[in-house]
Parts: structure tokens; sequence; C-alpha cells
């Protein structure tokens, strides 16, 4: 078939509409929406080439396809996590070196500065760089929206960044002491930021319908707060300040990963059901886990041994970043892979741990009235849907 | 890089004037959403049309603007469909407007292996010419088979050229095609109806 | 019907919701029977003995309408003594004539009546079976015999009733393989939802035509509604759901071999040289309306011919061409294949995947000199000599192919003026939107310019009767800068006018057989009545009543339901309250009612003809099908129909079993073209294929795909061919859902996806178990969207009556896998015959019937 | 604030996909790719960025009970319509949406138990769509504002504020909204809301042609929904429930614009039986991110004091 053939021709501006523009005009809703000519979604659902379910073994479904969306977050954000997680502690520390490290914590607290200001600058990039259409990175500043703990993470981690820029100018250049004063205010208020910056990552992925990340939407912010900490001690073991402030940035890493292996331990016994937390346990999403907790024992150990050498300093550090990077890695993995079983979901859910859940334990505000579906016990009932 | 929202147009400093503290209404909105409005509000015209595809004969509506087409959908007038339509009477927008139709007179010359574009006058010259020569090679004042059960009846006819179509056609262009063949002599004349 | 008319299932499913009982009989369960209360999935090609055993159910049961049955139908009326049915002859009727394989209707005719009681409509192309060969005199129609009291063995009751004697429940249950009770129900149903207060209606569509014996499908379906009394009543009737947008347009102003517009027949070479006054005699029917039809020949011939046609040369009848046999179109392509067909113009259709056996038209295509194609896109019809199998395997070579094409872009139908006429019989106008892009134009000037630069040659080097083509009026006048003819001056010129002063008539009353009137069409005669262009009216729905009338226009005479005077009893009065529609209104001595009354408008109930009347005065005013000679409807046939009076269960014409009902295997009077290109399996238990299988559309699809499958959001639905079968057949040859699997015929092969679906049952019949494969039949080798078109698997065989293919009941196989790179199609050697078993194969049918052939055999075999 | 909505009855629904075509064409959206999935007539598989309906087909090995012809009372028969109907009391509502007078009503024929040809066996077909929730997880998780509530109670992206920063997706508890890779922004059903601005029906709506798609007024929907649901249960269909009709029934999301009519459990149809804006549980996790970071600045004023130069 040669160029003659229209379709050939028009495979050239295949745009997905196949509409002739001097025949019809294009200027609805979506005539703006770019496409191309073969589609990952649909690939997705054509190459499972459902064979009849023989016995619904594992309940009813609609051919085994998934209820939810994947998340569509690339490598970028779980980096973000990291470089996010880095600035948010290391302000945190600077802050608090600042305010009960005695003499001598300068060093630790320029550093912990420049590397704020660095991770901010950092994750302000890889946020960018995820986004559908990073052009439009402004428009996160739109709105103030409570209830999106995206957005109140974009004006924490501007401001955030903003102050700890205020507070490492002063610190790196010469300047007067009205201006040295100032970076400590700054770096304090930096600091004070810094708390929710580490943390809300987690509420962020909480408040999803991820089955793995709603379930286990307590234990997500502290894990990630001290996987923030973890970064910080392992980067500060990496490039460590003169001074007392290796060793305060080497104790304040240690515990931190001491109790992300414990909180990353609690994710499992969070989320309950074995279908709700297979994929913490099986596939990417469970190596990458088990291989952050091995690694960070392991940072652990190093940290315990080491006595003053810098070769066995600079593997912990290396250690405890790839342990905390897995980590985050392997959180973002789960969620992708629950997100794609729709049995979790449903188990899930017709166990009374979907909308029950609130109405059970009366936690919703009140607008929220006992349901006539799942009553309070968890059984279905029969309105609402459940065949008797 | 996007023009900065001039500060009154900032959604955050509506919400702030207008106390608006969830954020999820009205003042998060554009200005292109304020103003949206349906493309066929601004139609030149709207023109009354039935549905090509089966014999149910739905009405639908063709919003025209700039002398393209815009839309077609249902005619909700239409005691036959009151604008409703099947997926296909839906997807006559890109039937009729699609990148698919061939819009140049083609010619395959005998044994050719391509395609070649002929001016659309000449090629009905060419084809008026060769029904001419097929037909009057091929007429039979009486049937000259002498085999045939009516030999030597008087059938004024050809069996060189035959026609085939006629069911996605309007009722005025069958009866120009039937009208013509007939008075040409072709009797082979055949539709959808048979398939 | 949800499948391929969704819209118009909306009304059946409101119907469901005011408390109606939706029955779907179809071998597979569809979208129709998601939503219908009761699912029958007969063997297909098994029509005729389900619709047999419920007419055998009414009769038995006295369930039957009596006052409708008496007065409205022949039921009373005696058949003569040389009638023998199918119970006697082993399954055929009298008058056979085995080395035509066609029937004399002689020995059909009424009681007391001489030759043949004419049927209404196109019969003279069989003038030479005697049917009208002289026909009888109007007087003695009146004189028949008749037994009221329906117990004489030789009134049509009785006929009936022993016809279908043998067609019991368990009978039916064997034969299409159905649970007997469900049968049962199907009866008890459709007899307690008939009578006076309630009605029944059937619809239908190529699932029951294309059979080697559809017509006499539709006329048990008749048969039974009469017998119900649901014809001509609201809710009643026989519903055909035609699939495009005009076709039935385009057997009313006919692109068909056989009619003339208005289906008038073509005329016959059996006619003398001056034919006008045979022609007229042969067809004109004495009685009923059918006895108006000189002055629609004369006016059409005016029409065509304009001041050419004169009295003296019998208004330029003997211009016309005349038939000397079925020229239809699988005949046509069987002659191209044999390089006896020139030239072929093929609009808006793609038979190389619409019809039957692809492979055999592309090799008429091959033989052809020129081929003009006008379409939207590049058609497989369009691109048989690049993109087809035979090519690709390197059996055919492109260069060898001498044929010349021509491909003309078409316009859509927002770019051009013209009515659609749709399945309830009512043009609707659409209008032009936008001009058409490049060289697409319309066909209308299409068809004009080709005929005036027709003209110009023919001015200049006269051929043999030229005189037809320089008579023809073909004066439009034409707007725009394509010079596009005004199609309301075609549609004038159809709608007819009186010749002195131009004036449009305003219906067929007025037309006249004194060339005083030209009328182009007399049944669309109205549709331009006052100069209006009534099917353009689009008074909305919501301002007037239900049965809408001034939406569109509706042939004949804008009437909605045809047959309605038997709406109301043979007093005048409607049946019911209920379902009142036309009625007699005594003060002002005419009927009136919802409708455009379906009779002669001040002919009160109580006129009854005076002995010896002639044409429209024979109808008394209690006969309410008003074309027939009798005014009855034909619950026996005397004429009209090549395959019996009466229907009669055939099998297909390949079967995987022999013929419960009758020795006789197949339809007698099929047509079959015995080709070595076109072979068949055996008549019924042919090893090579044990398989039944039929086919079907898809909602998503259009046809033979020309107008959905280039189109991204309709193939998107659809994508891909597929088949589908039942679990256990699945399980029997190792196919999995999802998977490849091709399938076979001696016609060809094709290969397809597999969808294993619940809703293939296999089937239960005569202590065997009878697997059926789905086949849709929308995708092809060019498109959007591609794969193996359906139709490469199934012959040309053809019912007798309007020769349509049989496309719903072949046999075949299947196994796992794609295509195997060998053999594709019966057109270029047979290897794929396995050598014939040892013993001879059984006849295909009874001994010294079927041998014979309708056509001398065009090539003896290679 | 006018609340609209849309109301689909299943029983209705003929699988006929125009609600699909109509939808991409109205919107001119690109289309999805040519795969066949062997999921019975579905081959669109779900929603998605550019499929804004999507029509599931379910074959199931159960009898839909009140089809098949309407038997006196036996095992799920319907009742003669003057029983359901009882003077007075409105009929059934007719396709075209008003009430059907009594004279026209068709008391069923009623007749024994059918043995049924396929046995056990029910197709069931709903076109799927946007919920339009009153709390929507993707309007409350939106960082840009992108996604707001219109004046009609719908929920609408913005496709010249999207930024595509996905987090939509995730939040959605019925995976309806998508991100287009090539394209980068979020998309959904919009309900139409250019043409609600136009004072017109939504394209899905109007090509309907067996009103399975009912739009309108919330209110009257969920009046109307009832009824059916009445109406169905006495015809036999006792598996008939509404699925998300207000806040009672579905308190995770405080009821639906867009609800359905069931005739079998919701995972059948790929729908969560009990969903949750995911904002109604993230009060937990805010409050237990608040204890993580603060036992986080205790151990850096540990860890800094502790290790404090004498």
């Amino acid at each position: 078939m040669d160029a003659m053939d229209p379709l050939r021709r028009a495979s050239t501006l295949r745009d997905g509409r196949n509409v002739d523009p001097q025949v019809g005009r294009l200027t609805g809703e979506a005539s703006g929406q770019r496409a191309a000519a073969a589609l990952a979604r649909a690939d997705r659902a054509a190459e499972r080439t459902a064979s009849l379910p023989e016995e619904e073994v594992e309940g009813p479904s609609y051919h085994g396809l998934p209820v939810l969306k994947e998340p569509v977050w690339r490598w970028m954000i779980p980096a973000y996590f990291y470089t996010g997680g880095l600035a948010g502690a290391c302000g945190v520390l600077g802050a608090a070196a600042q305010l009960a490290g005695g003499r001598g914590t300068f060093p630790l607290v320029r550093r912990c500065r420049t590397l704020a200001v660095g991770g901010a600058v950092a994750s302000a990039g890889l946020l960018i760089a995820d986004l559908g259409r990073p052009a439009r990175f402004i428009a996160m500043m739109r709105v103030f929206r409570p209830t999106s703990p995206m957005n109140m993470g974009t004006w924490v981690l501007a401001s955030f960044g903003a102050l700890s820029g205020a507070a490492a100018l002063p610190a790196l250049l010469p300047s007067s002491r009205a201006l040295r004063r100032a970076g400590d205010a700054a770096g304090l208020a930096a600091g004070a930021l810094g708390l929710p910056l580490v943390g809300y990552t987690g509420v962020l992925l909480a408040n999803t319908a991820v089955p793995v990340w709603q379930e286990t939407r307590n234990t997500l912010p502290m894990l990630f707060a001290f996987s923030g900490a973890v970064s910080a001690g392992a980067a500060l073991d990496l490039w460590p300040p003169a001074g007392p402030g290796a060793e305060m940035a080497q104790r304040f890493g240690l515990v931190a990963k001491g109790a992300e292996i414990a909180l990353s331990r609690a994710l499992h016994r969070e989320a309950g059901f074995e279908r709700v937390e297979r994929p913490l346990r099986r596939g990417a999403a469970g190596a990458l886990l088990r291989g952050a907790r091995i690694l960070l024992g392991a940072s652990a150990v190093v940290d315990l041994v080491r006595r003053r050498s810098p070769a066995l300093r600079i593997a912990s550090g290396a250690l405890g970043t790839l342990g905390t990077l897995a980590l985050r890695f392997g959180v973002l993995a789960a969620g992708r892979a629950s997100a794609r079983d729709p049995h979790a979901t449903f188990e899930l859910q017709r166990a009374g741990r979907g909308a029950a859940e609130l109405t059970r334990k009366g936690e919703a505000p009140g607008r929220m009235p006992a349901p006539s579906g799942i009553d309070a016990t968890g059984e279905e009932s029969v309105e609402h849907g459940a065949i008797p | 890089m996007p023009k900065l929202p001039v500060l009154s147009e900032w959604p955050v400093a509506r919400q702030l004037v207008s106390g608006d503290t969830s954020g999820l209404g009205a003042s998060a909105m554009s200005e292109r959403t304020r103003e949206l409005v349906p493309r066929t509000a601004s139609a030149d015209r709207v023109v009354r049309s039935i549905c090509p595809y089966c014999a149910v004969g739905c009405g639908q509506l063709v919003y025209v603007k700039d002398e393209r087409i815009v839309d077609i959908e249902g005619d909700p007038d239409s005691p036959m469909s009151q604008g409703c339509l099947c997926p296909k009477g839906a997807a006559t927008f890109q039937l009729v407007t699609g990148s698919h139709r061939e819009q140049h007179v083609l010619y395959r010359r005998p044994g050719g292996r391509e395609w070649e574009r002929i001016p659309l006058a000449r090629a009905m010259d060419m084809v008026a010419e060769r029904v001419k020569r097929s037909r009057d090679e091929t007429f039979e004042e009486r049937i000259e088979d002498p085999g045939a059960k009516h030999h030597g009846a008087r059938v004024r006819r050809t069996l060189g050229v035959a026609h085939l179509g006629g069911a996605t056609l309007d009722n005025e262009e069958n009866y120009l095609l039937k009208k013509l063949y007939t008075a040409l002599g072709v009797v082979q004349v055949e539709n959808q109806a048979r398939i | 019907m949800a499948e391929c008319h969704p819209v118009a299932f909306r009304w059946v499913m409101e119907a469901k919701n005011r408390g109606a009982t939706i029955i779907h009989v179809d071998p597979r369960f569809t979208r129709t029977s998601a939503v219908a209360d009761l699912h029958v999935p007969i063997r297909p090609g098994s029509d005729i003995a389900f619709l047999g055993g419920l007419v055998r159910h009414v009769i038995e049961n006295e369930r039957w309408f009596k006052e409708y049955v008496l007065h409205y139908t022949n039921a009373s009326t005696l058949v003569g003594e040389r009638f023998r049915d199918t119970e006697d002859l082993e399954g055929l009727f009298s008058g056979f004539d085995s080395k035509s394989n066609s029937y004399d209707p002689e020995t059909w005719s009424y009681d007391g009546v001489d030759g043949v009681v004419p049927a209404a409509g196109h019969k003279e192309v069989y003038a030479e079976k005697g049917a009208g060969k002289e026909s009888l005199h109007g007087a003695n129609i009146l004189e028949r015999k008749t037994d009221p009291t329906l117990q004489d063995p030789r009134c049509v009751f009785q006929i009936l009733k022993r016809h279908f004697s043998r067609y019991t429940p368990e009978v039916v249950a064997e034969t299409c393989g159905i649970p007997e009770p469900l049968f049962l129900e199907v009866a008890e149903t459709l007899c307690r939802n008939s009578g006076r207060e309630r009605t029944g209606a059937f619809c239908y569509a190529v699932g029951w035509t294309q059979h080697s014996v559809g017509v006499q499908y539709i006329r048990t379906a008749s048969i039974l509604q009469l017998l119900l009394g649901n014809i001509g009543r609201p809710g009643g009737g026989i519903m055909a759901l035609r699939g495009h947008a005009s076709i039935q347009g385009s057997t009313d102003i006919p692109t068909l071999f056989d009619l003339l517009p208005g289906y008038l027949p073509m005329p016959h070479s059996l006619l003398p040289d001056r034919g006008l006054e045979q022609y007229v005699k042969n067809n004109r029917s004495p009685s009923g309306w059918w006895s108006e039809m000189p002055k629609y020949v004369v006016s059409l011939l005016k029409a065509w011919f304009g001041d050419a046609a004169t009295r003296e040369n019998d208004w330029g009848f003997d211009l016309l061409p005349r038939l000397s046999g079925n020229h239809s179109h699988m005949t046509t392509v069987s002659e191209m294949a044999d390089g006896k067909v020139k030239g072929y113009l093929v609009v808006g259709e793609n038979p190389t995947v619409g019809s039957m056996h692809g492979s055999l038209h592309r090799k008429g295509l091959r033989k052809l000199d020129w081929l003009v194609v006008r379409d939207f896109a590049l058609t497989e019809t369009a691109e048989f000599w690049r993109t087809a199998p035979e090519i690709a395997r390197g059996e055919v070579r492109t260069e060898d192919i001498q044929t010349e094409v021509f491909f003309f872009p078409a316009a859509a139908h927002t770019e051009k003026d013209g009515s659609f006429t749709n399945t309830q019989r009512c043009l609707q106008w659409h209008h032009r939107a936008i001009e058409p892009p490049g060289d697409c134009r319309s066909d209308l000037w299409f068809v004009y310019h080709l005929g005036k630069r027709l003209k110009r040659l023919y001015a200049d080097a006269p051929g043999p009767n030229a005189e037809a083509i320089r008579a023809l009026t073909w004066d439009y006048p034409t707007k725009g800068k394509d010079e596009d003819p005004d199609a309301e001056a075609v549609l004038r010129e159809v709608n007819g006018f009186t010749i002195r002063d131009g004036r449009p008539v305003a219906g067929f009353k007025e037309l006249t057989d004194d060339g005083a009137t030209a009328c182009g069409c007399w049944i669309y005669s109205g549709c331009y009545k006052d100069g209006v262009n009534q099917p353009a009216r689009r008074r909305p729905q919501s301002e007037q009543h239900w049965v809408a009338p001034e939406w569109g226009w509706s042939w004949p005479a804008n009437r909605r339901i045809l047959y309605n005077r038997a709406s109301a009893d043979p007093e005048g009065r409607p049946w019911s309250e209920r379902k009142r529609y036309v009625w007699w209104d005594a003060e002002k001595g005419a009927w009136s009612g919802y409708d455009v009354p379906d009779f002669i408008p001040d002919r009160p109930p109580s006129y009854r003809p005076p002995p010896g009347a002639e044409g429209l005065a024979t109808l008394s005013g209690d006969d309410p099908f008003i074309m027939q000679a009798d005014g009855k409807g034909w619950l026996f046939a005397p004429s009209g129909l090549l395959d019996g009076p009466l229907p009669t269960h055939y099998e297909p014409e390949e079967s995987v079993l022999e013929n419960p009902l009758y020795p006789q295997q197949c339809n007698p009077a099929r047509m079959e073209w015995h080709r070595a290109d076109n072979p068949y399996h055996r008549a019924f238990g042919d090893p090579r294929f044990p398989y039944v299988v039929t086919t079907y559309r898809l909602t998503e699809h259009h046809t033979a795909g020309g107008m959905s499958r280039w189109l991204s959001w309709l193939s998107e639905l659809q994508p891909e061919m597929f088949c589908e079968i039942s679990r256990e057949l699945a399980a029997e040859k190792g196919l999995a859902n999802g998977r490849w699997a091709t399938i076979t015929t001696a016609r060809g092969e094709i290969e397809c996806r597999v969808l294993v679906t619940e809703r293939m049952k296999p089937l239960r019949v005569k202590g065997r178990t009878l697997h059926t494969i789905g086949l849709p039949y929308h995708w092809s080798y060019v498109g959007r969207v591609r794969g193996d078109p359906a139709n490469e698997l199934i012959p040309f065989v053809a019912d007798p009556n309007v020769s349509i293919q049989e496309s719903k009941a072949l046999t075949a196989n299947i196994r796992a896998g794609r295509h195997s790179l060998g053999r594709r199609s019966a057109t270029d050697g047979l290897e794929l015959r396995q050598p014939e078993p040892p013993r001879a194969p059984p006849p295909r049918d009874l001994p010294g019937i079927r041998t014979a052939h309708r056509h001398p055999p065009t090539e003896p075999r290679k | 604030m006018q609340r609209m909505g849309f109301f689909t009855d299943t029983t209705l629904c003929i699988g006929c996909k125009a609600c699909e075509v109509a939808c991409k064409q109205w919107n001119q959206l690109p289309d999805d790719g040519f795969h066949f999935t062997g999921m019975s007539y579905d081959n669109t598989g779900m929603l998605g960025a550019s499929t804004w309906r999507h029509v599931a087909f379910v074959e199931r090995a159960a009898e839909l009970p009140g089809q098949g012809s309407p038997r006196d009372g036996v095992e799920g028969g319907a009742r003669a319509f003057g029983e359901l109907f009882p003077a007075g009391q409105p009929g059934p509502t007719s396709l075209l949406g008003h009430d059907i007078q009594p004279t026209h009503l068709e008391t069923p024929v009623a007749l024994g138990p059918t043995e049924r040809a396929l046995g056990k066996f029910s197709w069931l077909m709903l076109s799927d769509v946007c919920k339009h929730c009153e709390r929507a997880g993707c309007l409350e998780a939106c960082p840009t504002g992108a996604i707001v509530r219109t004046e009609f109670g719908s929920v609408y992206v913005q496709p010249d504020v999207c930024n595509g920063c996905g987090y939509c997706v995730s939040a959605c508890p019925f995976g309806v909204v998508d991100r287009r890779e090539e394209d980068g922004r979020a998309w959904k059903c919009t309900l139409c809301y250019d043409r609600l601005k136009g004072g017109m029906v939504p394209a899905c709506a109007k090509a309907c042609p067996t009103a399975s798609i009912q739009f309108g007024e919330l209110e009257d929907l969920r009046a109307r929904a009832r009824r059916c649901v009445e109406q169905l249960h006495a015809r036999g269909v006792a598996e008939a429930h509404l699925y998300g009709e207000d806040a009672a029934s579905q308190p995770g999301t405080e009821g639906l614009h867009a609800f359905f009519l069931l005739c079998d459990r919701p995972e059948v149809y790929n729908l969560p039986p009990d969903p949750v804006v995911p904002t109604a549980k993230v009060v937990r996790s805010w409050r237990s991110m608040a204890a993580g970071v603060l036992s986080l600045a205790a151990l850096a004023m540990g860890a800094v004091f502790s290790a404090r130069r004498a």
C-alpha cells in the first residue's frame, strides 16, 4: 500500500480523532488533548486477554480488571521524598543545634542550612520535572486548599525553601551581625517548617484510595519523618561538619535508623489484611522494603562499631542513604501494585474497613449519619448490595 | 513562562476576599471556565438531516460554522428517535469529516501497480465513452443465442454493462440511475436489497 | 433488534415498560435477549418448523380470531381438485417440473376460477412460468366457491390445517433443538396477546430473509398474524427492520433488475414486438387495486420519454429493454467470472465483503474491462487488484489484471439534498449542510452528468436503439459552481404532474392512462402534493398526536399502517376501544381515524360488488387487502410465489442433519450455481464440515464495514474479527478465549479471534449435540481495523422468489491456530478437498429431482 | 446551587455504546487504540483520560429473575399491573419521562414457570461514568484548584489550569480520572459542563435510546430511582438495589450525583462496595504526622544536647 493510501497518509497526523480540518472543526472540550496512536492504558487492558474466570476463587471482580488507577508518579517522586526529607530533617537538626547545641556547632548549623536549601531546590526541581505540564508549576500556588496535603506541602516547601535560603546566605557569605541574626531567626523558622515538610509526604500518600497506603495512614507519616532524619544523618555522615556536629548528626541518624526499621515493620502490621499487606511482601516492592531494612540495619551496625575511621563513616552514610532511598521507592512500588489488585479494595471494604470504619468508630465529623448499608458491625446488610 | 496571575485574579486572593477557606468552588475557577459555552451556541446554522446508517431513520441536527461541520447530534423533534442515536449515528461526525475520505478521482491503468490522480471531468468523459463502447458492442436487439429458450424474441438490451448499489443512495439518485440504465438497455442493475 | 436497530428498540423497551412480553427467537443470546422476557435459541435454518408449530397450535387449540379470519382472509375459499399438498407428494406441491426445478401454479388456483388468480406486484419476469399466462377475466373471481363453515376439506383453512398437522410441539422441539415447554410458553403468550383487546407484533430482519426459503419464512409469519388477527392493527403486523438508510427506497424506486419504479414488473422477452397490450394483459389483475396498473405504466413512460411517448408508439414501451430470465446479482457475478460482462459500476456498496463468496467476486472483477467505484474510501472492491489474499499469496499478479479501475470520491449525506425512505415507508428529506470537499460529488451529480455526456455521444454517433436515449427526458435545473442537479426537481417528477400545466398531482388517484399525466413512481405520488416537499416536513412529535402524520411523508398517500381497514370489524366498528385506529363514520359517510384509511374513502362496510363488477368495484366493504384480486389476506397463495402456495420446512443448502419432516431435503425451487469455483458441501452430514455457522451484525459496525471500519470511534469498540463459540465446542477443539482459530469451508478459510461464551449453547437435536459458530461479517483486508471477511466461506445459493443469498445457515469446520499459508479459496485449485471417502456420498436430495439446474451449467468442471 | 446528575438504570441498558461514542463526538476525544480484549463485548476495558463513558458487559451464571414471561407470583413472577399500580398511584415511568396512563398498561399475561433454554444465565450491562461524588476525592486532593465544584454540583477538571501532578488519579476511590501520557493533563467526564451552561442535556443522556441514562435534578432522579426499585422488586428482580443514591446508603462519598441501579454486587461491575473519600480518613494521619515530627524534633534536640561539647 503506497503513500496514496489515505490511511497511510493520515497516520502521520494521527491524533486519534482522524478529522479533516477543512471539513470538520475541532473546538470541543477535549479537542486540545494531545494523543499518539498506541496508548499504554489500552495495552494494559488488552494484554490481559481475560481467560474466562473458571470460578471466582478470589471473589467477584470485573474480568479481574483493577478498580483503581495506578499512581502516575515516576521515579522523581520517591527521589523528592528523599531530598524533601533530607532538607526538612537538616532544617530541624540545624535549628536544634542552634537552640541546644552550645558552642562549636556553627559548622553543623551552616552545613545543615546548606543541605536544607540545596534539598529544597532539588525537591522543587524534581517535583516540577514529574509534572505532566512542567511549565504550569506555578499553578501549585494558585489556591489554598487545606483538604489537599499536596497543596499544603507546596506552601510548606516554598516557604521552607525561602527561609532556609535566607538562613543559609548569611551563614555562607561574610555578612553583618544584623544579617546573621536575621539568618538565625530564619533558620529557626525553617526548622519549624522542616517538621511538616518531612512528614506531610506520608500524609499525602495516605490521602489516596490506594488500599495499602490508606490502611497504613498512621505509620506512613512517622515512617517518612524518620526516613528524612536518616537521610539527613547519612548525608552528614558523608559530609561531616567539624566539631561536635558530626557526633550529633551521627546520633541523630542512628536513632532515626532504628525508628525507621521499626516503623517499616509496623507498616506490615497496620496493613492488617493479607490482601492489602501482600504488595509490601511480594514483587519489587517487597524486595525494596526488605533491602531497605537490611541496608539500614547494616548502616546502624556500622555506626555502632565505627569508632572514628572515616571509611566506616562513609560506608555508614552510603548504606543509610541507599537504605532510605530503597524504602521510599519500595513504598511507591507497593502503592502501584496495590492499586492494580482489585480484590485488595473489595475485601477491605467488604470487611468493613471502607467508609464503615469511620461511621463505626464515630470518628467522622457529625455530618456522616450511620449508613443503612454496611452496618456498624462490619457485616454487610441487604440494602447495600449484599446478596442474601 | 505563564504570566503571573495579577493579584486580584489570584484565586488565593479571591479566597481571602470571599472568606472561602476550602478553595473548592467558584473561587478556584479560571476565566475560561466562567465563560464556557457549548460550541453549538456559536454555530452559523443548524441543518436538519437524517442518519445515513440504518433504516430506522433517526433525525439528526448538523451544526455548521464557517462552512465546516461543528457537531452532529440527535433531533429531539423526530417521532422515530426523539433525539436518541445509536453508536453509529453518534459517530456520523467522524464519518462525514473523517480524514479517511478520499477527495480525488483516482485511476488505475490496466496492469498498473498504483493509483494515479486524474481530473474529474476527464474521468467522466472516459467513463461515458466506455459505457457507450461496451453497451454498443454487446447490445442485443433480439436473442441471438440459438440454444436459449426464447430465441429470436426482442430484448433490446445489453448484458455487457452492470450496476450495483443503491440502498445507501437517495431516492432521487436511484430514480435517475434506473431511468438512465433502462434507456441504455442495461438490465443487470442490483443493490443491497439482494446483496 | 437491540443489536442493529437500537433506537427502534427504544419502543420495544417502552412496550415492555407498559407490560408487554418480549420474546426473542435467535440462535444466539444477543443484547436483545439480555432484556427480553423469553429467549428461544432455535437451530439456524429451522424457523419454518418453529412458526409452523405455532400455526398448528393456533388452529388445533381454536385460538384463531374467528371473525377476523372468516371475513378478512381467503380461509373459506375452496382450492381446485388438482391441488396436491406436500403431505401427499413427500415434500413437493403439485405442478413441480423437475427438469426446470420450478412450479407451474396452474393447479393451485381457486375452485370455480379458470386460469391463475393473479397476485399483485412483479410477476412478469416469471411469465414463462404460466403465472398470468392468459390471466382470468375479472368477473369470475367473485364466483369462486367458498365454504363459510370452513369444513370442506378443499377449503383453504382445512388445507392449511392438514399442511401443518405434523408440526407437533415434539417435532418442533426436535427440529429446532429447544425445550418443548419453552415452545408451548411462546405459543400461549402469543395467543393470549391477540384478539380484540390485545395485539402482538413480529419484527424481523435478514435473519429471516437470507435463507434459500427466506420468503416463505415471512409467509409463515403472515399466515400466523392473519390467523391471530394482528394485521392492519396498531401494535400488530410484521415489521421488517431493514439495514440501510434507504434500502426500502431502493426497492420502491428500484435499482433492481426485475422491477420498474412502483413494483411494476420489468417487461419480459416473452412479449411480442409491440408488447404493451400483452404486458398489461399479463400483469393487470381484473379485480382489486392492481386493476389500476395501466394508468401507472403509462404515466411512468410519459415521465421517462416525455413528448416522444405517444399513443401510437405505445407510449415508448418498446424502447424499454426486456429480461430473458434472472439477472440478479449472483448471476451477474457468475457471468462476470466467465468474462461476459465488460463494465461494472459499483456505487456505495462493497460487494467483495458484503456479498457472498468474496474470492469469486474478485475473480469476476479481474475479468472486467473497466470498473467504476464510487465510495468514501478505497474499499476492497476498489483495491481488489492489489489488496486480496490471492495476490498476497502470489497466485495472481497485479500486472496480469487488465481491469481499468476508476475511483470517484462520493459526497456524504450532509453534502447533498435528497430523501431517504426508512423501514416504515417514511420518506425523510436531508438537507445539504456544507459543500462537498475536493472532487467529491453526489451520485445525483454523477448520474446526471454521465447521462448528459451519453446523450451528447449518442447524438453524434447513434448506436443501436439510440432513439430510447434521445427520447429520455433529462433536463433538470442545476445550481451551484459544481452544477449540482436540483433534487427537488427529480422529486417533483417522481410525484407526477399533469403534462398540460406541469402542476404536481395530489396522489395516484389523479393518474390517467391517456397520457395526460406523468409520474415517476406511482406509490410515491403525493410526496410533492401542492408543490410542497412533503418529506421535508418536520412538525415536532410534541405538536401532533401519536401517529405523527406531519413528520416526513409515508407512501402510499402518507398512510402509516397498511391494511388499516382490518382494524375495524366487518361492520366498520373498531374491534375494541383500546385498539381503535380506523373506523366507519356513518354521519360523514366516510372512513376516518388516526391514520389515512387504507380503503376507498366513501365505500360503506355494507357494500357488496354487483355480479360482473370490474376493477375497483369488485372490492366489497369488508375486503381490507385491497391490493389482492379477491381483497382478502392470502393464507393460501394461489400464485405469486415460486416455491409453493404454503410454507414448508426445508433444510438449508448445507445442513448438519437430514430434513426431519420430509424426504425432500432442501427447497426444490432454490437457485444454485454449479461452477467449479462455487463448490457445495453435501446436503447433510458432511464429515469435513460438522458445525453450523450463522452470520450476523454487531451494534458497533455497519454491514460490510464501509461506513464503520474506517472510523476510529467505532473501530475501537469492536476492533477485530472474532467468532463466538460455546464453552463445550472450545473444549472439544482446544480453542481458548482471545486466541486464534481458523474456520474452513469448501469455498475458503478465514482466521479470527475466539470469544468463548455461554451465549452460544450446543443444541440437542435428533439425539445428537450440534454446535453453532457465530460470525460477524464487518471486517476485511482494508481499513483502519482489518480482519478476514466471513463471506469468503459462503457459497452462491439463493431463494427463488427474490434471489437473496443464504448466508444465515451453512456448515463449516474450525481448528485452533492462525492461517495455514497454503490454499485459501475455492477459486484457485481445489486441493483443500480431502480425497472423497470410499462410499459414494448420499444423494443431495431425492433422486431425479435436484440434478437439473435453472441455468445451463456455465463451464464443465475442470 | 442547582444539583444535577445522572441516574443509570442498568435493567434498561442494551449495551449499544451510543453513550461512549456520543461522549467522544461531543468532546472530540481521541480514540484509545484497537485491541481485542476477549472480555465479552467490552473492548474499552475501563474509564480513562480519553474514555469518559465505558459500557461494562457481565456474563454471569445466574438468572435475572423477573424476566421470563411474567408469572402469577410464582418464583419471582410479576404481579398484575393493577396490583402494582392501584388506581391513583402513578404508573411506571415511561421512557419519555412522564408517567404512563393506566389505559395504556397491559396487565402482563400470567403463565407457568419457564424452562430456560440457556439455564441459569444472564447478561448484565452498565454504562459507567465519573460519579461526581458529593465529597469527591479528586476535588479535595487537587493542589492547583484545577478541579472545581460547578454551580450544577458536578466536578469539573479545568484543562487550562491542570498541570498534570496526577494526585487526583490516586485519590479517586472509583479509578475514574486518569492522565494521558502524551498530553500530561488529567481528564474525566465534565457532566457536559459546557452543554449545561448552554441549557442543553449532556450528550450521553440525550443519545441513550432506552433512557437507561437519565439526566435531571438530583431529587427527582432519586425519587424516580426508588420507584424503579420498587417496581423491579414487584416484578421479581429481588437483586435490584440503588448504588450511591444518597449519603445514607454511601456515607463514604455522601452520595453520588451519578448513581446507579444495579442487579448484582457492585464488584461485578468493577464498583467498590463501600467507597470512601480519602480525606475523610486523613485526619488521623495528620495527627500521627504531628506525633512523628514532634518526636523527631525531640530526637534532634536530644541528639544535639547529648553530644554537646561539655
